[in-house]
């Protein structure tokens, strides 16, 4: 808080407040003396405890949590009914106080001038002459400030409350014994061939390449194929063309592994390599030909 | 399957487990070998091996999460030398900026301040996402989307609670204003540096 | 003190701390609050107390930094679903990447890309190939050599396939007329699937 708003603090006169002072009306049991009559008790000095000494800044510091608690321990100090409050007596304590955070070089917050100021309009509203012909009984001004000290106070309690609960690692604590034997096993996720094909679809229909492709069932285990073909082939090794048969799938199998390697060789994935006329076929893994890999692409999309 | 081997082996699952198990998951323990223990027998169980820790250091609790086997407050005493660092402690500021969360969720940070009449800093939000008692449930329909936070079930389970309703009840509004002075112990410990004050000065 | 109390804290301060306790620090407990509790009666205590858990799945260890209570392996059988930890389930991002591996094998990494316009995280195709649902059948000839992914066996034994061929046609899929096909079944079963999906992603 800087130098320039310590002139502000002075909101209310330092002299006595008038005695005839409207809040005194509405609260007879309170006749206003120079400070204040408390449950009818005169109170001619400021409470011993408004003094507080510059050792106890940090103590006060962390006692107050905001305007609302320092009022809220004003007024529950001198026990003044929260809904009857004497605000040129408190509004007077208050502004005390910030001074005496100001003289001990207290950075003041923000939000205990607001109350201040708070107070101040409340008074000035109050000080200001009531209407005669008002039929609806008028809302004491004092009414929101002291709705919001109750609510403020509702959860002030609620949080002594939350403290006192027996929690963890204060009152009580987790018991565990050694387990030896621990075997801990990660289970891997499940996933459904339904989810695939909808994941497949999905990614199908946000590819504008994909978009018109159908994919034809044959097609299918012919690229299947065509990868077991490269395996077949790896570390390059050369493997005679009749090998990479098996008769036993029969027919269909032997087509759809012919076709395989077509589709391979057009990719030039695959080489062939016939060393002699009518020799064996030799087929291996190409190696070194430049293919841009959309034009393998482009001859399957299309 | 005899009720005391059950009781053993749930006693030993809680110790074995690091977080409280729910009572489905202590059913589980069963199924392959001892169908025929259901829910009912485990909560039977679980009732008995409470009774067992009757005396004892130990108590059966059931938090939000599960069941878990912890150590009894009155043991806390004893047990103080193990801990090398004091248990954490948390301040008014933190405890009430939690409890508005937890019983006003979900609620955001000004609605928050407009209860404390203070700024809220912006640390205590963190250690408590951090410690996961809190999280964003939201973000409120008005300008700037403030987010909206609401507790957790570690929340819960750290303070030992099943449930958000076993929250102790907040203070009615007394139309006459309440009478018990909550800072009683505070204003007493005003007084008693006051005091210490008082006499150093005196020397 | 009395002896049932000392095993009582003893039990408790052994089930609070994380790590085996030496006898000294056991004695230590009692130090301030009790201290005619010397090491002997700690060691006593423990005895009474290995004889208490004679019966149960618990056991008092002696370990070389100390005393631990621990779980008897004869309880290992038990608590081994408590072992058993339900992973997260596959990202969409997985799921998509294998399902263009399954359908357009051979494909590369940057094939994959193209496709669904993002890069793949070098994570799920780990992942892949840990589960051997996918394996390395060569490498495109192209600069960079890149890796060609294909699937394997255990990927059509997980779902159950003869052959890939059994994978459903995406052009049977998008049909809006009545199928005759004999993944006719399947492909209802699909699309339920998918409105399933679709609601619960819109929650």
């Amino acid at each position: 808080m800087s130098e320039e708003t310590r002139p502000n603090l002075r909101l209310v006169p330092p002299e006595p407040p008038p005695v005839n002072d409207s809040e005194a009306a509405g609260a007879p049991a309170q006749r206003e003396m120079p400070f204040a009559v408390v449950e009818g008790e005169p109170i001619t000095e400021l409470p011993r405890d408004l003094y507080i000494p510059p050792h106890a800044l940090q103590v006060f510091l962390e006692a107050f949590e905001g305007p609302l608690d320092l009022l809220l321990y004003l007024i529950r100090r001198q026990n003044i009914d929260i809904l009857n409050i004497p605000l040129t007596q408190i509004t007077k304590q208050y502004v005390e106080y910030i001074d005496l955070m100001n003289e001990i070089q207290f950075e003041l917050a923000g939000e205990y001038l607001v109350m201040a100021a708070t107070l101040a309009e409340i008074k000035s509203r109050m000080l200001l002459p009531r209407p005669v012909s008002e039929d609806a009984e008028e809302e004491d001004p004092r009414a929101e400030l002291a709705r919001r000290l109750q609510e403020y106070e509702r959860f002030k309690k609620a949080a002594h409350d939350l403290d006192c609960l027996e929690r963890l690692e204060r009152d009580v604590f987790p018991a565990e014994a050694e387990v030896v034997e621990r075997r801990v096993v990660t289970k891997l996720p499940d996933i459904t061939l339904k989810e695939l094909v909808i994941a497949f679809q999905h990614v199908v229909s946000r590819s504008e390449n994909f978009a018109h492709h159908h994919i034809r069932r044959e097609a299918l285990s012919v690229r299947e194929r065509m990868s077991s073909v490269l395996v077949a082939l790896e570390n390059d090794q050369r493997v005679e063309f009749s090998k990479l048969f098996d008769p036993a799938e029969g027919k269909a199998g032997v087509t759809v592994t012919f076709l395989a390697m077509l589709e391979l060789l057009k990719e030039t994935l695959i080489e062939a390599v016939q060393a002699k006329p009518f020799g064996p076929i030799h087929i291996r893994a190409a190696k070194q030909q430049s293919v841009e890999p959309s034009e393998s692409s482009e001859s399957e999309r299309a | 399957m005899e009720d005391t081997e059950i009781k053993h082996v749930l006693e030993a699952a809680l110790l074995a487990a690091t977080k409280p198990l729910p009572v489905d998951k202590l059913v589980g323990l069963f199924v392959t070998k001892a169908p025929d223990v259901d829910k009912e027998i485990v909560l039977n169980a679980l009732t008995a091996l409470a009774n067992d820790y009757e005396d004892r250091g130990l108590q059966v609790q059931e938090v939000a999460s599960g069941f878990r086997i912890q150590i009894r407050s009155r043991m806390a005493g004893w047990l103080q030398p193990l801990w090398e660092e004091r248990p954490p402690r948390y301040s008014r500021a933190l405890l009430e900026t939690l409890s508005l969360i937890a019983y006003r969720q979900p609620i955001t940070r000004s609605e928050i301040e407009d209860v404390r009449g203070v700024a809220v800093n912006p640390n205590i939000i963190r250690t408590m996402l951090e410690r996961e008692w809190i999280r964003v449930v939201g973000h409120r329909d008005v300008p700037g989307k403030p987010e909206m936070f609401g507790t957790t079930k570690q929340f819960l389970d750290y303070f030992g609670l099943r449930s958000i309703d076993e929250l102790p009840a907040l203070a009615e509004i007394n139309e006459d204003g309440p009478q018990v002075s909550p800072q009683a112990d505070l204003i007493e410990g005003l007084e008693a540096v006051e005091e210490d004050a008082a006499a150093s000065e005196s020397n």
